[in-house]
């Protein structure tokens, strides 16, 4: 491959020097935020923020669910339009009213979701909108090389000629990774890009944003995970509630401070592990294999938590599907409670009492143009029918009462579900099935994007589960959370079963090395 | 949290500039009506309302059908060649001496394997909804031909063709068999569970395939409904034109698309009602009614038909913007 | 090996073109000739017509026997096929001159008989020729009706000064749609005596609306061509009178001059194949009641 | 966590029981070719390949400009309106004395401002493709039919009307026009990059404004193309009836949708070709010429058609679905 992300983003640096402003050195405010507001409606998103970005930083924004930090970075990125404040790019006050704007000035995101298109190739993907022509006509084989450059340059290793849409999420979000950074070559936002990673890639963008900033792009970046802002950032913000509540040097704050800023509140904890004890095997698997996935033995017992770890690819979801019905099988067995099954299908796995939240939110879990409220109460329409017609009293008081629990953010329950922030859907996904009574939940990611406050809510809400003697089958690309939480961990590689441990039993790097096989 | 309750569960409405903006589907059908009754004095006489009630019946029923399909995403192309057909069967069986309420039945026994019929080609088959109900829509009308030999089958039963003359409470029977479906089709589609999962097959049905729905059931059960209210529809006809012929209600597939659209149903699924379809059908029916009554030009017509169309969906696509 | 001469009519769907192909299957049995039954599925495809055409001429049959939907457009592919086959018209006519034999309906006079049965039929009802009329076509676009309507519209014009035309309504091809329009012409016009509907589609709808409201002595319909439909209405008095052609003997001697012509033989260059008015008073003819009641099967 | 492995993890494609399932649409096109070949012997003389070719060719060209609109998630109902229409223009203008190059230019003029009059109503007015089409459908024939009076207008231009019947190289006029439209096209969608903006917009339209895409102009494009495909295809068929009526064509925009459909284009926008919608109009012209030269009923020619399209979409899912 002879093009890599220098040569490319060179390009594209050609045609943004005519309009994006003059340079600025490091450590000067290159973009200025003035009372910065956005409302959805009479839901103000983001209340008047005053932030300076200084050129060649690494500057976090932190904030819980629902804070204002998506909102943020759609406005700076032109994809929807202010409703109030200024923003001053190099000195200049500058419209940033479509994304075409933010483009020509060297400004590009990683947007949480993924905003890519599913049927078109990756190169295609990476390249959209800024074709290489020829004579009017497409230099495809020359756009499939650079893009398979630059993913080769980033280390990720991707095919730039496959379709989008047969990628997983966190493939996908690599691609919008390297995408950004050929276009992002001055300002480039990050919206939670390791919310699907694991720690391997995580490692890999980490190498990626400090090689960036090396060549002196400025870089934001939202994550709920704090270890990574010290790990990374010069700087952080806090927005609580819409509102821009400070900013502060890195070295000049901790874990606690922040967290008492997002939050209003101190947490002493965010892992809550209570130990119960065991009791009898709720589901047993055998050998199983389908696809994705190959002889694959584990059982998980009432009140455990049975974490899997493992790479993206690793087949942890393709086996909590097989296991859930959704995907045949080819071998193996799986018993429950003692007694050998044949889940053939979804319907048969929740009559058995098992319950799956899937791991992407957007594709499996949410019908986004639907109500919260019909949302939440999916699984359990049959149980608030009264009759002929559903209880309506119920059907609300259910989906009320997750909306609380949860502290899903929303005016209503009918409000639609593509209206909420990224980590309030992902409670959504969650909350659905916690008033099903199921006797084994799978969780496929389930924090993936939710702040540290509701991530603590709902590892207590696991508890409750636990306590009521159901097993949970956890699967993580987060280490911390799957082994501070899990009671036997298993740890995943291409489709097989290659470690388990118990509770804390073996270290971090153990595990990581492990799932790698380095 | 019924699903039409969504649009008002957002912030408070802009106010539009207009009155006309802020106006209901139904609203503007008012309007449309006192348009009429200022412009004519034959509109509003009980005859000419009965006539009206009439004609916007079939549709009516028709798009309540279509909607069920059109919110899974699916569509049903078929329609209009299951009422041909329909008619045909009941003249057919009828006089062939089978009992009026066993024809009745029959008929829509007929309608609802049509429907198992699409419903197992998307399905099991995987074939896009557009091809296999065109699939039909074509072969129907063959079918029906061929049995009528290309030409029509007389009915004769007299308590068959008067019932859709006749009225009750005044109000015509063909517009009773409106509400007939439509009450059903509401508790159905707007109380019931199967309901909602129309909306989250629509929707995403990946996402509701996890969550325990019943994929392919709902499948079956929207296209059963669409097609038996078609053949509801060509009983319907057959009574009141008095004949079976496979060559009519040519083109209601699209009439019934259009009622729907107009009421607001997306054609991407997951967003619909009972109530938009019988006004976007009585919509229609009062357009050509009134062209009629004010003896416009039938090519103008079809002019102002389409202009009306544009209008009126213009109309309220700004309100509900407008109450986002 | 049999002779082949398909038929092609405007419109197999229609029952009048399949009395049309009842006639032509006949004389195929009759004559030991193989008929072809083709034909497009709606009178106003004509480029489905033109396809059906050269499609029957790649075949190399004897000769062809062809109802043309519209008078220009299928002057030029008959004057093609010609160069190939005899080709033998019938109904309407087309913009060639390579007919060997034409066998035709005169549409603009059976617009004229119309006229003159509803200025009757009105007569008889009211003492007076005098009063609003309306007609209502099937569909517009199509040759043969927009004949008809001339027709009718010149003779109301010429002779009828009394009657005047409130309403010249199209539909679509829909029965139903037919009703609807002439229910709301009835209210629209409580003074309507009479209505051309001037194809068997539109008879039908028209004379259920009439049935429904019971106003077939107050308005007049003349409709034309027949079904069983039709003539019940007319036996009912619901329908004042029907202009009937004579289908089945188009097609029969159709097929018949065809084979005359392919063998070489002499035919004439033109026949009138007659349209009829029928009332209640003539339709028990035996004459009549044949036209009404022919052998499809 | 490279995609190589994933697919080594799935399971090895299954070999289709039947050579019948591993059949592109062109196989499948041929195969029917074949079986006509032994059928009749009428079916492969030059002749009879002309007469397919002109047959299936106007339909072909709609075809491939719906397609342009499908791929973005949109519908274009008025495809056959246009045809419709655009022939009594040319004809109108013909007959008024306008040299026959104008006349021809200001037809596809008007094709253009239909499309941009669709793309006005889609973008700025924020109405659904399916009712703004369907309302140009209903008011492009009033329009047409007030102009011709409802009856039609001659075309006495004979270098015009000889056009569609002449040959070129032994190939048919009109099969050649379907060339002169589909390279460009195929240039156009496959290899430029608007063509890639019409697949990101379908795909994923907030994805593609996001990526510095111009997705109004992209609409404007793609219906744009279509109603200029439809234009062309009036002067067409202008030609080859030698008049100009506006009822004609009727029905021709769902054999469009269908052959683009059958030729692999989904409803859902971001899935198409130019050789498809191809494919598709000439495996239903072979179907119609075919049951013609064997003389099947005109009734049981539509039961076939229907069961055909059936059997034909189900391989060509089949063998998508194994290569997968
Ligand atoms: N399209 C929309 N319509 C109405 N409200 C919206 C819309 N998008 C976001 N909001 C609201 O704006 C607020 C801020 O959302 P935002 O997505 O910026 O949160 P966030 O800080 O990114 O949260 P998360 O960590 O969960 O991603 C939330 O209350 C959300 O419900
Ligand atoms: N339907 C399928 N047929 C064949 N292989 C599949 C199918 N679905 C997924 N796979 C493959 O199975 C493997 C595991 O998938 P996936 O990446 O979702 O695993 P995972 O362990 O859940 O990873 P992560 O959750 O970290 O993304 C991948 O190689 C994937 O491509
Ligand atoms: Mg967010
Ligand atoms: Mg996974």
């Amino acid at each position: 491959m002879t093009t890599g992300l220098q040569e490319v983003a060179r390009r594209h640096e050609a045609e943004v020097k005519a309009v994006s402003g003059r340079p600025v050195p490091r450590g000067e405010p290159i973009l200025e935020l003035r009372g910065l507001q956005k409302n959805y409606g009479t839901v103000e998103a983001l209340k008047p923020a005053t932030v300076t970005f200084l050129s060649g930083e690494i500057h976090a924004i932190v904030g819980e669910n629902g804070a204002g930090k998506s909102t943020l970075i759609k406005l700076l990125t032109g994809v929807i339009p202010r409703t109030a404040g200024e923003v001053l790019w190099c000195g200049d006050s500058v419209q940033l009213a479509t994304p075409n704007e933010a483009i020509a000035r060297g400004i590009n995101a990683v947007h949480q979701e993924v905003v890519l298109c599913p049927h078109l190739s990756v190169a295609a993907n990476m390249f959209l909108g800024d074709e290489m022509n020829r004579r009017g006509l497409m230099r495809k084989r020359a756009m499939t090389d650079a893009a398979q450059g630059v993913l080769d340059d980033l280390g990720f290793n991707l095919p730039a000629n496959a379709t989008l849409g047969s990628l997983t999420i966190g493939q996908q979000q690599l691609v919008a990774t390297a995408r950004a950074a050929m276009r992002g070559t001055r300002f480039l936002i990050f919206d939670e890009p390791t919310a699907y990673l694991t720690r391997q890639e995580s490692a890999q963008l980490f190498r990626l944003i400090r090689r960036l900033q090396g060549e002196g792009v400025t870089i934001v970046y939202i994550s709920h995970r704090l270890e990574e802002v010290f790990e990374l950032a010069d700087r952080v913000s806090v927005l609580r509630d819409g509102t821009h509540v400070g900013t502060r040097a890195i070295s000049e704050t901790n874990e606690g401070e922040l967290i008492a800023l997002m939050i209003n509140r101190t947490i002493e904890q965010i892992y809550h592990k209570e130990h119960f004890p065991l009791g009898e095997t709720i589901v047993e698997t055998r050998g199983l294999s389908g696809p994705g996935f190959a002889d694959i033995s584990l059982s998980v017992r009432a009140g455990e938590i049975v974490g899997l770890y493992g790479l993206i690819g690793a087949g942890r979801s393709e086996f909590a599907l097989g296991l859930y019905g959704r995907q045949p099988l080819t071998a193996g067995e799986v018993y429950w409670q003692g007694r050998k099954v044949e889940i053939g299908n979804e319907r048969k796995a929740m009559e058995l009492g098992i319950a799956l939240a899937p791991e992407s939110r957007r594709d499996q879990g949410l019908c986004l143009n639907l109500p919260i409220g019909l949302n939440i109460n999916l699984p359990v329409f049959r149980r608030l029918t009264r009759g002929l017609t559903i209880n309506r009293g119920a059907e609300a008081a259910n989906a009320d009462r997750q909306i609380r629990d949860l502290k899903i953010k929303t005016p209503s329950r009918r409000v639609l579900a593509s209206a909420m922030s990224g980590g309030n859907q992902q409670k959504i996904v969650i909350g659905r099935w916690l008033s099903h009574g199921a006797k084994l939940f799978i969780f496929d990611e389930p924090t993936v994007g939710v702040d540290v406050g509701t991530k603590a809510e709902i590892y207590r809400l696991f508890a409750r589960l636990l306590e009521k003697g159901a097993g949970i089958i956890l699967i993580s690309s987060y280490l911390p959370e799957v082994y501070e939480l899990a009671d036997r961990l298993h740890v995943f590689r291409q489709g097989r079963l290659v470690a388990s441990h118990d509770y804390r039993a073996a270290s971090h790097e153990e595990v990581l090395a492990q799932a790698i096989n380095a | 949290m019924s699903v039409e309750t969504v649009e008002s569960a957002g912030p408070t409405p802009k106010r539009g500039i207009s009155i006309l903006f802020g106006l209901t589907l139904l609203g503007l059908l008012v309007v449309l009506w006192l348009l009429l009754g200022l412009a004519t004095n034959a509109f509003w006489t009980p005859n000419n309302i009965s006539n009206l009630l009439r004609q916007g019946a079939m549709t009516a029923i028709l798009a309540v059908g279509q909607t069920f399909v059109i919110i899974t995403a699916g569509i049903d192309l078929s329609v209009g060649a299951v009422v041909g057909f329909t008619s045909v069967i009941v003249a057919w069986l009828l006089a062939a001496g089978v009992p009026l309420w066993l024809a009745i039945v029959a008929t829509l026994a007929i309608g609802v394997l049509i429907g198992v019929f699409h419903a197992f080609g998307i399905v099991r088959m995987g074939l896009p909804p557009f091809i296999i109900t065109l699939a039909t829509l074509t072969s129907l009308r063959g079918i029906g031909l061929l049995i009528t030999n290309g030409s029509t089958i007389s009915i004769t039963d007299e308590a068959f063709t008067n019932f859709s003359r006749a009225d009750f409470l005044g109000i015509p029977s063909l517009f009773w068999m409106v509400i007939v479906v439509a009450i059903p089709a509401y508790v159905f589609l707007h109380l019931s569970r199967f309901g909602r999962y129309l909306f989250a097959v629509g929707s995403n049905s990946e996402a509701a395939r996890l969550s325990g729905v019943n994929v392919n059931r709902t499948i079956y059960l929207a296209y059963i409904l669409s097609s038996t209210c078609a053949a509801f529809v060509g009983l319907l006809l057959a009574s009141r034109i008095g004949i079976g012929n496979a060559t009519q209600a040519e083109g209601w597939e699209l009439q019934a698309i259009a009622s729907s659209v107009i009421g607001g149903t997306s054609l991407f699924g997951a967003v619909g009602s009972v109530h938009g379809p019988l006004l976007g059908a009585f919509i229609l029916a009062t357009i050509n009614n009134g062209a009629n009554l004010l003896n416009v030009n039938s090519f103008w017509q079809r002019i102002i038909t389409g202009l009306l169309i544009i209008v009126i969906v213009y109309f309220d696509q700004l309100r509900r913007r407008g109450s986002r | 090996q049999n002779a082949t001469i398909p038929i092609i009519v405007k419109d197999t769907t229609s029952f009048f073109w399949q009395i049309v192909l009842a006639g032509a299957r006949k004389a195929g049995q009759d004559l030991g000739v193989n008929v072809p039954e083709l034909g497009a599925q709606s009178e106003s495809d004509i480029n489905g017509q033109i396809s059906i055409l050269e499609n029957a001429v790649a075949g190399s049959p004897a000769a062809v026997v062809i109802a043309p939907t519209e008078f220009k457009a299928l002057g030029k592919p008959i004057d093609e096929a010609a160069k190939s086959v005899p080709i033998i018209g019938i109904d309407s006519a087309a913009d060639s001159k390579a007919f060997t034999s034409f066998l035709t309906t005169d549409n603009v006079q059976g617009g004229r008989i119309a006229a003159d049965g509803l200025a009757a039929a009105i007569k008889e009802a009211t003492g007076k020729e005098e009063g609003e009329i309306a007609i209502i076509t099937s569909l517009p676009g199509v040759g043969s009706l927009d004949q008809r309507r001339e027709g009718f519209l010149d003779q109301v014009k010429t002779k009828y000064p009394g009657l005047k035309v409130v309403a010249d309504k199209y539909a679509d091809g829909q029965a139903t749609t037919g009703l609807n329009i002439m229910t709301d012409l009835i209210t629209a016009n409580p003074n309507l005596v009479g209505v051309f509907a001037s194809n068997l589609i539109m008879a039908q709808g028209v004379g259920q609306a009439i049935a429904e409201n019971k106003l077939g002595d107050k308005i007049k319909v003349i409709g034309f061509d027949s079904d069983e439909k039709t003539v019940g209405f007319l036996k009912e008095g619901v329908i004042a009178g029907l202009v009937v052609q004579d289908p089945y003997r188009m097609g029969y001697d159709g097929i018949k001059t065809a084979l005359a012509a392919s063998k070489g033989e002499k035919v004439e260059a033109n026949v009138d194949t007659g349209a009829n008015l029928v009332t209640k008073a003539n339709m028990s003819d035996p004459k009549i009641d044949a036209l009404l009641n022919p052998k499809v099967n």
